[in-house]
């Protein structure tokens, strides 16, 4: 059977992420798709650790560690950098967590994409905190425990809605946007392989779900990536010279799917499980009407 | 000289089997190559090469690159055992 | 008389910086606005647009911003540059550290202004004197001349690879950054000789592709790094004076050691200042020897590293000295009296005051200058504070 | 060391007169330092600026309080403001305005000089915003003997930011307009 898949590895074995971990298979499937003149900018974050203590690193292209606010600023001067010296021809990457894309860092994402660097900025998102150890971000999805929103006797779970950046994003006529997740590699390479040819700003969403984090058996990692888009928790979609592309899922399941195979959801009644499905629904509704625009 | 911060040696050097409960082992007469725990590897720890000293289903698939373990850094998730389409890796604990 | 008109032009302390930056041949600039600094980010966008200046520049949105993005572009292997001031100064603080750990040899222009609340423009020099432990070199301007001369003299100097730090050179809000006076322009050809590329050794490279930054635990080199900055920064006071001689005989310029005394030789009394505000010190030590008190001045071109050894040697034999600070601690007092009196602790006799000055713009003129004369000679020690409230 | 103070309104260009001052000293091998009191008044508001001319670098670096020279872009501040403050006794005073009868000021050196005119005919600003600051330069230079006309009108002709011809115009008509009490 012939791969699908490149085969060249620029991220490499003995890194120190958490067994099952969704934000290394992240990494792994962007840098493939990026290939060797490539360099990557991280903020804190799980990834600034999954590389191990110095003097390790674990890619074969330069990682450049910055402050948790910097990522997209980061890019910025690497960008204007390396073309001051005829280098245009290097990928400049973010690899930013959900809390330094939606929260700490989303100032600096916002203006890096609106100077129009030829930057690549990937977040990927494992809804929480998780290099501090599960607190809540603005990327946290409505219904969720962290440490930070514990239910406790008062079911003070997460209340609001996830903050979608690549929704944002598409509201600042980014010229490339796209969400993508670690169970359609095939469709997260593509997306990548798509937005490097796209000179200018770029923006890519990856769902990296996170074993300890959610509370599920290190094995289902890649399940539960697929399950999030057939449950409509995380629909897939591209957004390119203006226009929406939004992915229909082949198969469909029902949200307890998604949820049950995790912990994080667990304390969730009926009703509760009903109202986050009725609001994944309308989401979904907009996302076909704006496709339709 | 300065000290710089920066690190250049491979994590590849390192050995990090002690991470692990228990070990996917692969039984290659179910293995089709069709490389699927290799691509969902998050440890980078599955390498693709052909071993034609290895069982398969049948001879067209001897030729084929063979998924190989590297136990060095497997660090023992499960994944690959759970999206083998042809049940051919088995999670075996370590003792 | 010699010329004073024939190869020097009149342009403020922010015009000599962007003239600076310019000799410097920055590949990168990422600055954002905040008044009194404005006008240098405006010139330098300026040349960039006319061609003048062959950079890259990054409108950012926020001087963290401005400060991560020149530390990037610097590892890339491009000189960079930024500028701030004020609250600007105080939001890049984590960046300060990071910049100094990376040994990203950047230059950064400070135009000094005081700290809120109130809201307040003017001139004071707490903002970077809030900094002197992020690990820049510190060097504080007296001139235009200075201003323009310490951004070509920054850069020699960090990026020096047994120095490998970064240099913030400050002028006074105002006082420097918007006065008008005569400045010698360097020569273009002279400045690129004398500063070459930038030359770093452990830039991004694609062939041996590095980790820049990366986790370290309480067993690895991570306290030895701390020292290893710590000892490029002590250690590199011989270097610095040896760059200043070569500045000064490359350019014809006469920039002072990392201090200058003035009128020293024979003092009684004497004053420690930094910044713009020496110069009227200065004229009041000439105004005071005509009326035959000897009184002299010390100068502190460089804050950090803190000239100890040299203040030293200038202070034996004085019979008075007083620390003038243009900065605010609260708690203790003033961080320039505190690294004075430990260089001198057991090693010179001589009486020590601290005198705080100028917070906020307020006018320092030759009357509060004779005051803090007077109080070094009455050695009253109630003193501290110069024209605060109603006197 | 010769001290002059400026006062005028934001937007009439005050800080741009005692650079083009300074510059003219410059021209005639003088030190110079000139620097406004900066604040963060708009266009409208009272506005003041410095120049000090020395055969030697100066090194005061303070604000002017005891001037050799007044130069007062805007008459109606004058109600406002105490604008010869400090003036020395000797001092002169250059004022924008038609008429010299100021009895309190009699002691100073005083030029008048109707500068609005002077700025409007040469097409620089409009009536609401006269752009004042060339011409009344032209006026110091033939109350005072500290700079010379001539370097005044070169000074202009380098730092005026537009209309270059015409504020040089302004200078000399000025100088020549000037009555002197």
């Amino acid at each position: 059977m012939p791969l699908t898949f490149p085969k060249e590895e620029y991220m490499q074995k003995g890194h120190s992420a958490c067994a099952g971990c969704g934000a290394t298979l992240s990494m792994r499937y962007v840098l493939k798709a990026l290939g060797p003149k490539s360099v990557v900018s991280v903020p804190a974050s799980c990834w600034a650790v999954i590389p191990g203590e110095f003097p390790y690193t674990s890619l074969n292209i330069p990682m450049l560690y910055t402050t948790f606010a910097s990522s997209g600023a980061s890019i910025s001067g690497l960008r204007e950098g390396l073309d001051s010296q005829g280098k245009e021809d290097y990928n400049v990457v973010a690899f930013a967590g959900d809390g330094g894309t939606a929260d700490i860092g989303l100032q600096g994402l916002s203006a890096a994409m609106e100077r129009g660097h030829n930057v690549l900025y990937v977040m990927y998102d494992n809804e929480a905190y998780m290099n501090t150890g599960i607190q809540r971000s603005g990327s946290t999805p409505y219904g969720a425990w962290t440490t930070t929103t514990p239910v406790g006797i008062k079911r003070d779970y997460k209340k609001s809605n996830k903050k979608f950046v690549a929704d944002l994003m598409i509201a600042q006529n980014v010229p490339y946007v796209a969400t993508a997740t670690i169970g359609f590699p095939e469709d997260l390479e593509r997306k990548v392989a798509t937005a490097k040819l796209i000179k200018g700003p770029k923006f890519i969403q990856i769902l990296s779900p996170c074993p300890p984090g959610w509370y599920y058996n290190s094995s289902d990692t890649i399940k539960i990536s697929r399950l999030a888009v057939e449950a409509n928790v995380f629909p897939l979609y591209e957004y390119r010279n203006g226009k929406l592309t939004v992915y229909k899922p082949a198969k469909t399941v029902p949200l307890r799917d998604y949820l049950s195979l995790q912990g994080r959801f667990g304390h969730l009644n009926d009703v509760e499980i009903g109202e986050i499905e009725r609001a994944l629904e309308e989401r979904w509704q907009y996302l076909l009407r704006r496709e339709k625009d | 000289m300065v000290i710089v911060p920066v690190a250049y040696l491979p994590t590849s050097s390192k050995e990090l089997s002690s991470w692990r409960t228990s070990r996917p082992v692969i039984d290659y007469s179910k293995c089709t190559r069709c490389a699927i725990c290799w691509k969902f590897c998050p440890d980078v720890a599955i390498d693709l090469s052909p071993d034609p000293s290895l069982s398969a289903p049948n001879d067209r698939f001897k030729a084929l690159e063979a998924p190989r373990i590297d136990y060095d850094h497997c660090k023992g998730c499960g994944i690959c055992a759970e999206e083998c389409p042809f049940d051919a890796i088995a999670m075996v604990e370590e003792e | 008389m010699e010329s004073i008109q024939a190869s020097r032009r009149i342009m403020t302390g922010n015009e000599a910086v962007a003239t600076g930056v310019k000799l410097s041949r920055v590949k990168v600039i990422s600055a954002y606005p905040i008044t009194p600094q404005t006008t240098i980010v405006e010139e330098l966008a300026e040349m960039v647009a006319n061609g003048e200046l062959d950079s890259k520049f990054i409108e950012v949105e926020s001087e963290h911003s401005a400060l991560a993005s020149v530390i990037a572009s610097e590892l890339s292997g491009a000189r960079s540059f930024t500028a701030s001031s004020s609250h600007g100064i105080l939001y890049m603080h984590e960046n300060l550290h990071w910049a100094s750990g990376m040994r990203a040899p950047l230059v950064m222009s400070v135009v000094n202004r005081a700290i809120g609340p109130p809201w307040n423009i003017w001139s004071e020099q707490t903002d970077t004197f809030n900094q002197r432990d992020t690990g820049w070199l510190q060097i504080y301007c007296e001139s235009n001349q200075e201003a323009m001369d310490s951004v070509l003299l920054g850069y020699k100097i960090a990026e020096n690879k047994s120095i490998l730090l970064p240099v913030m050179n400050m002028l006074d809000a105002f006082t420097l950054s918007h006065t008008s006076e005569p400045v010698e322009i360097r020569s273009e050809r002279t400045a690129y000789d004398y500063l070459g590329d930038l030359d770093l050794d452990f830039k991004l490279d694609f062939k041996n592709p590095g980790g820049y930054g990366s986790l370290l635990g309480p067993d690895g080199p991570f306290m030895e790094m701390k020292k290893d900055m710590r000892d490029s920064m002590y250690n590199s006071i011989k270097l610095i004076k040896r760059e200043i001689s070569n500045f000064n005989d490359q350019f014809e310029a006469n920039l002072p050691g990392l201090t200058e005394n003035f009128m020293m030789e024979d003092a009684d009394y004497a004053l420690i200042t930094t910044g713009a505000i020496s110069s009227t010190a200065k004229y009041t030590v000439r105004k005071l020897r005509a009326q035959g008190l000897k009184t002299g001045l010390i100068r502190l071109f460089f804050y950090r590293p803190f000239p100890g050894d040299d203040i030293l040697k200038a202070v034996r034999g004085l019979k008075g000295l007083g620390v003038v600070e243009r900065n605010v601690s609260y708690g203790q007092r003033g961080p320039t009296y505190e690294d004075v009196v430990s260089s001198l602790y057991g090693k010179a006799d001589v009486p020590v005051r601290n005198y705080v000055v100028g917070l906020g713009g307020r006018d320092i003129r030759v009357k509060d200058y004779e005051k803090m004369f007077e109080n070094l000679v009455e050695t009253d020690g109630g003193m501290e504070w110069i024209n605060v409230g109603v006197t | 060391m010769y001290e002059i103070r400026f006062h005028g309104r934001g937007g009439q260009g005050a800080v741009t007169a005692s650079k083009i001052l300074a510059m003219a000293a410059f021209l005639e091998n003088k030190w110079v330092t000139s620097f406004p009191f900066f604040g963060t008044e708009r266009r409208g508001a009272p506005v003041t600026a410095f120049t000090r001319i020395d055969d030697q670098k100066i090194e005061l670096r303070s604000q002017i309080y005891e001037p050799d020279a007044i130069i007062v872009l805007d008459r109606s501040l004058m109600k406002i403001v105490n604008v010869t403050e400090g003036l020395k006794s000797d001092g002169i005073l250059v004022v924008n305005g038609k008429s010299g009868n100021l009895a309190e000021t009699s002691r100073y050196r005083i030029g008048f000089v109707d500068a609005t005119s002077i700025a409007l005919r040469n097409g620089l600003g409009d009536p609401s915003h006269p752009i004042v600051n060339t011409a009344i330069l032209g006026a110091f230079a033939k109350v005072s003997n500290i700079v010379s006309i001539e370097s005044i009108k070169t000074a202009t002709a380098e730092m005026a930011p537009s209309r270059k011809k015409e504020n040089v115009n302004a200078v000399q008509e000025a100088y020549e307009e000037t009555e002197l009490n």
